[in-house]
């Protein structure tokens, strides 16, 4: 392994929600459609459990980006559980904007358990961001810097 | 300190080309509680199973992570495996390096390193992991079905054949609902009445039905496998038990002013009545509003005339409690209020009437015994104008959003039943779209248009405006030609939008079943699960749920009964144990997570506490573990982080953000 | 006797940098606080009270102690290294030098607490008499003379000057270091300038405050009054007046994890705190009036006990000014003297 | 005041209530503080003045739990946090005779000494009969003046208004105070660049000492056990040990009271380093009036928190990038 490679090579959690979008990200692999290895998966049952604790417990271990995906609204599995989790992020993102954290570093998708093209492109888009943002700095302990 | 085992998974070459499986291997034994790791093959396979059972028995292991396909793929046959070996089920978790990795990754370095940290994060869950007991509820074999009328006559019929009890409530004083209003019904002009009645006698008449007429639910408690209802039975002021439904009554009663609900108030009935002919029961009741021995304490009339001696005016309301373990909802539909439609002069003109109050009209045992006529001068119409969408498909707050989905249908019904037996009356149909999916729906339509000369003009209806020689001037407007029309009209019928029964939201409320912004109650999966509520027991049948025709009413009558009589074919529930819990020490009983809770499985009950030694009566969220699903939205709700979900805990979801982050 | 101009204060300060760590107070957002001088950094020698004590200098609000690493399956502690650069303290107060003598009976007694041992071997303290002392202050009340701080150096702001005087070997070394930019002085200005503090002093309204009956020996007494329930009552249990305070010693110790490996570290904490000492079995001090006795109790009753007399309150008076629901040492004291523990 | 007082010996003499909270005079000039008084002649100490800032709402949970009710006084803003507390079933409302008292702006004795007066031995002007716009201090070190608005908490410049939400009965006149808006703060904040924000809030965190005032004081913050003194989400760092813990903490307390924050404005007044802790709260409720429709907590005890509702056609996440 070559561990001398000192290039940028981003931390980036993706929660996904165990009805849609876990299931799009199998159909992802399923159809071999790739994105980068940087994105990690945590299968929660519902976009709804995502807290916002999470999120910021990612930035804090070192995460440069995190995304979370769930059901299209409306197509919830807990019919409302999505409704709930976009008011949560969409208020947690600004906030994060608002003490001046890119906004790129987070983002909100809806995969369906048949958006398996949606979930390679929505992966390999925000990679991109990020590795355009760079490294966070804005967000994270420094005890977990090495 | 847990004891795990990791068992790495080649898939044949599928992980394995990809992923150094031996090098997860390795990595596996550098995590902290893991005494065991191996790789194999095929781990779903009998021999990789046989593996796995001989780990957990060797090594004592107290939970393990499978390093393999989806979850979604093989995570019950690993659990189902354990648990054989003698594990929790729930003490496996699954790294997902088929789907997530090796199947989209090219470089082996970068695969297997990105395995190694999905192992790393099954793992750091897993050391967090409780061994969960789904719990058991009893299912009482009885269901219940809200509204009496095709879809619920049908419903109660499906369930009662398959041999459980059905109790039937309905609101009115008979079963039959819109449909026994109905005169004809689309494609095939059956009579409404010929083919709904043999279904209300068999109702009736099957021995595990039961029906409750001029009653209401009351209440709602318990769960799936275990509602408590409680039925009032308003007072009817006749005896069930003595009245032979001879009709004497009716006949004598001399307070005949009352508006008939059955005919849409377009004639009168006596106060005490039977709302149709063909009610089931055939026992009327006594409107007490219109009743002169209620309004006056004189009269008595029925009283005397009753041979039975059914008349009962000492009769109260009376309280039922039963319990069921499936309840279906199906309360059905009514036309809007017009009164935001001014244009349409609907209150200005008797001329001017609904599609509903048309089928009355042409209806033999209607307002005008079957004769087309007008309701103002009784004179027969000679030019006739139909204006579909009235108040369906609305982009404002007058109306409904949605489309109606029957007017379509039933207008061409109605065009093509009038031409038939008027000939030479003209009837002209305003429309958006012809909306005509259905069997043999298209070669009607085209059949009212080609053979019966109805018609159609694609456009809006701008105003209907009353003349003083008792004519309806018609301003409309030809989209194809591009014209504006005025039309003379003797009769204007209007396609009223329907919506939900008025009472679906007092019921909904008291069944916890969520209903949308037009007030239809919500299905618990679109596409997947249509006549399921998200409340666990709770079922939709017909236009409660949405807009439907009647063949469609009955379709989903019976797949609700169907999954009704799957809940209650067995004995016992076992409930999903990854459910929310409630810290009692951490709970501040301030009711958000039930403000989320799509499912109404939070409640509040005072319990005694001792927090490190302060004991107190607190007011504690209690999860009911057989109502909850395991969303989660509670848990979040929750700023104290009491609540907590089983399986999906904040911990073991915070080790595995920990773990990729690492 | 030394001076130097009020405008050559930044080249002193940068001078002193150039050879040690030199912490002094800066103005950040608004408030002024003990800070790492740097050349942007806003220094404020003219607020009386810095919002915390001086104290982090000496004792950080948390600080390392050692870190655990993990690779493969080996195991590698490190220990946090102890302070080896000579620092400057510039600017505290005489009660929060005062402070520091309540702290050094804490850490410098057996078992010697080695991290603050070292700071304070290293540390060089410049302290300043108070110019314009406040109505929040009652240091005479704890034997603290503001006008005339003793430390390694002691400095007077006069008129457009400071005045500045070596007192211990550390001092001198440090004078030594600045030499090139002070002056030789009389003592006329300073001694002017103490006489006038000493009148400010005089008629300020806590500097009269009575100690007496708070000792030692007065534990029972005073632990079983009934006058704790009654002033305690609109505490927050916030750690406000702790974290303020120059002489509260209480930290914990706990560990922060980073993947592969784990830090420990000790931070302050508050005896005001629902969690304070919190152990399996629930908190020793159930309740909010047990902790809130505890504070004053150790203060001004078990701190003495065991340090001759010595009381754990300076009287800077922090407490006074930020407390939330204003309570503070002062009421409590008053609340006594006035009760006569006759309730 | 002496009508306060009055009522209050009324009430308890006549058993309705069985003790009044309200606010103790202090030994100086600027610092009563929240009290209890049970008996008439403990009233004596009763002051009802400029600095009685305090907002005594969330006293209540515990009040609640004591025999007989509490006669309690509430300022306008303050019967905001009462009723949010009703609804979260934290207060039994029957355990509370609510005196709205009327209020004509709260001092900040922090906005006085920034102005350089020090040593302050009396302040004139701070009573609520006071007509005078000029608060006239006597110090240490000579006479002083400063403008009554001048020495305002910035809450009372952002007034919602001097309606009560929640009473038994009014004691006393309010003035308007609102000479602001309160988003403009954070209306200029949003205009930033990223790394202006960043800096900016950097800088007024680094001050944080992790004292916890703000949360204790907050009536939102009313969980009897905070996450992060719990372990439940392995939050429970104690102290200021990374800069990223304040930003954390701060992040989530606001995340925590976003919908049910009043802004009261006690978190700011509280804090020791003077950190403007509302400017966290009002983005959140900024945030909600623009997105899902204005809502003011506590107005009422019945309508659905912003975060306990939903439409189907609320904003995407994705316009935070979008908006200006």
């Amino acid at each position: 392994m070559s561990l001398e490679n000192k290039e940028f090579k981003p931390k980036i959690v993706a929660f996904c929600c165990n009805w849609c979008s876990y299931a799009g990200a199998d159909l992802a692999g399923s159809s071999r459609l790739t994105y980068p290895a940087d994105v990690k998966i945590i299968r929660v049952p519902c976009s709804c459990r995502v807290n916002p604790m999470f999120i910021l417990r990612a930035f804090e271990k070192g995460a440069d980006g995190v995304i979370m995906c769930g059901c299209h609204p409306g197509d919830c599995h807990y019919s409302t559980g999505n409704f709930y989790a976009r008011r949560r992020m969409t208020l947690l993102f600004s906030m994060l904007d608002y003490i001046g954290v890119e906004n790129g570093r987070t983002r909100v998708e809806w995969v369906s358990a048949a958006e398996g093209v949606k979930f390679s492109e929505t992966m390999n888009s925000f990679v991109e961001k990020i590795y355009s943002l760079g490294e966070n700095v804005r967000l994270g302990d420094l005890r977990c810097k090495n | 300190m847990q004891r795990i085992g990791v068992f790495v998974c080649h898939c044949g070459s599928n992980i394995a080309a990809t992923v150094d499986v031996s090098k997860v291997v390795e990595m596996a034994h550098m995590e902290p509680g893991v005494v065991h790791a191996e790789d194999y093959q095929y781990m779903c396979s009998e021999a990789g199973q046989a593996k796995i059972a001989a780990a957990i028995q060797e090594k004592k292991l107290t939970g393990m992570v499978v390093c393999s396909c989806s979850p979604r793929m093989h995570e019950a046959t690993f659990r189902k495996a354990a648990e054989r070996a003698g594990l929790n089920p729930y003490m496996v978790e699954i790294a997902n390096i088929r789907e997530h990795c090796s199947w989209i990754h090219k470089d082996m370095e970068e695969a297997t390193k990105k395995a190694v940290i999905l192992m790393r994060a099954a793992i750091a869950k897993v050391n967090l992991n409780a061994p969960l007991q789904p719990g058991e509820s009893r299912v009482t074999k009885r269901a219940l079905v809200i509204g009496g009328g095709i879809a619920g006559i049908q419903t109660a019929i499906d369930i009662a054949d398959a041999g459980y009890e059905v109790d039937i409530v309905e609101k009115t004083p008979s079963i039959g609902g819109r449909m026994s209003q109905l005169d004809k019904t689309f494609p095939t002009l059956d009579c409404s009445a010929c083919i709904l009645t043999p279904k209300m006698v068999e109702a009736s008449a099957h021995e595990k039905i039961n029906i409750y007429t001029y009653s209401e639910v009351e209440k709602v408690s318990g769960f799936v496998g275990d509602f408590t209802v409680d039925i009032r039975k308003k007072a009817r002021s006749v005896d069930m038990d003595k009245c032979t439904g001879c009709g004497v009554c009716q006949e004598k009663c001399p307070s005949k002013k009352a508006p008939s609900e059955f005919n849409r108030g377009l004639n009168t009935r006596s106060a005490i009545y039977t709302p149709f002919a063909q009610a089931i029961p055939n026992v009327p009741v006594i409107d007490r509003e219109a009743c002169i021995k209620f309004k006056t304490g004189k009269c008595g009339v029925c009283s005397k005339v009753c041979q039975a001696g059914a008349i009962d005016y000492e009769q109260k309301d009376e309280i039922v409690t039963e319990k069921y373990g499936a309840i279906v909802v199906a309360t059905g539909f009514d036309t809007i209020n017009l009164e935001k439609y001014d244009e349409y002069a609907y209150s200005q003109s008797k001329d001017v009437i609904t599609s509903l109050e048309l089928e009355r009209v042409m209806n033999a045992a209607g307002p005008t015994h079957g004769h087309l006529e007008r309701l103002s001068d009784g004179k027969a119409p000679k030019e006739i104008v139909f204006i579909q969408c009235v108040g369906s498909r609305c982009s404002d707050d007058r109306g409904k959003p949605y489309c109606s989905k029957i007017c379509c249908m039933y207008t061409a019904k109605h065009a093509m039943l009038i031409r038939d037996k008027y000939p030479d009356v003209n009837v002209t149909v305003f429309y958006i779209d012809v909306r005509t999916p259905g069997k043999n729906f298209d070669e009607f339509y085209r059949r009212a248009v080609e053979q019966y000369g109805v018609n159609y003009i694609k456009g809006q209806v701008g105003k209907v405006i009353p003349q003083p020689d008792g004519k309806l001037l018609v301003q409309g407007s030809d989209l194809l030609d591009n014209k504006q029309i005025l039309k003379e009209a003797d009769m204007v019928v209007l396609a009223t939008a329907i919506e939900p029964n008025p009472d679906v939201r007092r019921i909904a409320t008291m069944l916890t079943a969520s209903i949308d912004t037009n007030n239809f109650l919500t299905e618990a999966h679109a596409k997947l699960r249509p006549v399921e509520s998200p409340t666990a027991g709770i079922f939709l049948s017909g236009v409660c749920q949405g807009p439907k025709d009647i063949p469609e009413t009955v379709a989903q009558a019976g797949a609700a009964a169907v999954k009704a009589i799957g809940l209650l074919a067995k004995d016992k529930l076992l409930t999903n144990p990854c459910t929310a819990q409630s810290d009692i020490l951490l709970c501040n009983g301030c009711s958000t997570c039930e403000n989320v809770c799509p499912y109404g499985a939070i409640t509040y009950e005072d319990k005694e506490v001792n927090d490190h030694g302060i004991r107190e009566t607190r007011r504690i969220a209690v999860v009911n573990s057989a109502l909850c699903q395991g969303c989660g939205a509670c848990t979040v709700a929750c700023p104290s982080g009491a609540m907590d979900l089983q399986g999906f805990s904040n911990r073991q979801i915070i080790a595995e953000v920990d773990a990729i982050c690492r | 006797m030394y001076k130097i101009a009020k405008e050559n204060l930044s080249a002193l300060f940068r001078l002193i940098a150039e050879t040690r760590e030199l912490y002094l107070p800066v103005r950040t957002a608004g408030q002024t606080n003990y800070a790492a001088w740097s050349e942007d950094a806003e220094v404020d020698i003219d607020t009386l009270k810095t919002v915390k004590s001086a104290k982090d200098a000496f004792f950080p609000q948390s600080e390392g102690l050692y870190t655990v690493k993990k690779e493969g399956k080996k195991i590698s502690v490190e220990p946090e290294a102890l302070k080896e650069q000579d620092f400057v303290v510039f600017g505290m107060k005489a009660c929060d030098v005062k402070g520091l003598e309540v702290l050094d009976k804490v850490f410098l007694s057996e078992p010697v607490d080695t991290f603050y041992a070292a700071r304070r071997d290293h540390g060089t303290v410049v302290a300043m008499a108070c110019h314009e002392p406040e109505e929040t202050c009652f240091c005479k009340v704890f034997g603290v003379d503001a006008a005339n701080p003793a430390s390694d150096v002691t400095v007077w702001t006069v008129g457009e000057d400071l005045y500045w005087k070596a007192l211990t070997e550390k001092g001198e070394a440090l004078t030594e270091a600045v030499k090139g930019l002070l002056t030789s002085a009389d003592d006329a200005a300073v001694e002017a300038e103490k006489e006038t503090i000493h009148k400010i002093l005089e008629n300020l309204p806590y500097m009269n405050l009575s100690l007496e009956g708070w000792n030692g020996d007065a534990l029972s007494e005073k632990f079983d009054s009934p006058i704790w329930e009654e002033l305690y009552k609109s505490c927050l249990a916030c750690g406000t007046c702790t974290f303020v305070c120059p002489t509260c010693q209480c930290y914990d110790i706990k560990d922060y994890s980073a993947g592969d490996k784990v830090s420990r570290y000790r931070c302050w904490d508050s005896c005001m705190y629902s969690d304070f000492t919190m152990m399996a079995h629930g908190n020793n001090r159930t309740s909010q009036m047990q902790r809130f006795r505890q504070r004053f109790m150790h203060k001004l009753v078990y701190y003495p006990a065991n340090n001759d007399g010595m009381y754990s309150c300076v009287g800077c008076g922090r407490c006074v000014e930020k407390c939330p629901q204003a309570l503070n040492i002062v009421k409590v004291i008053k609340a006594f003297q006035n009760q006569g523990g006759e309730k | 005041m002496q009508e306060l007082v009055n009522r209050a010996k009324e009430l308890l003499a006549d058993g309705t209530v069985a003790r009044v909270l309200g606010w103790k005079a202090g030994d100086l000039p600027y610092n009563p503080e929240p009290a209890y008084f049970e008996k008439a002649e403990e009233l004596v100490d009763f002051v009802y003045n400029g600095f009685c800032g305090a907002n005594l709402s969330k006293y209540m949970i515990e009040a609640s739990k004591l025999e007989g009710k509490t006669m309690v006084c509430l300022k306008p803003c303050d019967t905001y946090s009462f009723n949010q507390l009703i609804k979260e079933h934290r207060v039994d409302r029957d355990k509370a005779y609510i005196v709205g008292v009327g209020c004509k702006g709260k001092l900040d004795i922090e906005k006085i000494r920034k102005q350089g007066i020090k040593g302050i031995e009396l302040i004139q002007g701070a009573e609520l009969t006071d007509e005078a716009d000029t608060l006239k201090i006597q110090t240490i070190y000579g006479d002083k003046t400063c403008a009554y608005a001048d020495a305002m908490l910035e809450r009372c410049h952002v007034c919602k208004g001097k309606e009560h939400m929640v009473y038994d009965e009014l004691i006393g006149d309010s003035n308007e105070t609102k000479d602001a808006d309160r988003f403009d703060e954070v209306a200029k904040l949003e205009t930033m660049s990223p790394e202006e924000k960043f800096a900016f809030f950097q800088k007024e965190l680094s001050k944080c000492i992790r004292c916890n005032a703000c949360r204790n004081v907050c009536p939102a913050c009313s969980c009897r056990k905070c996450v992060f003194d719990s372990t439940k989400f392995d939050s429970s760092q104690k102290a200021n040990v990374d800069s990223f813990e304040e930003k954390m903490f701060h992040i989530i307390r606001a995340f925590h009271v976003a919908g049910r924050c009043t802004d009261c404005g006690e978190c700011s007044r509280v804090c020791p380093q003077g950190i403007p802790l509302h400017l966290f709260n009002r983005k959140f409720i900024k945030d909600i009036d623009e997105l899902y429709g204005e809502y003011q907590a506590g107005a009422d005890i019945t309508s659905k928190a912003p975060l306990t509702n939903y439409t189907f056609e609320d904003a995407e996440p994705s316009i935070v990038g979008k908006r200006g």
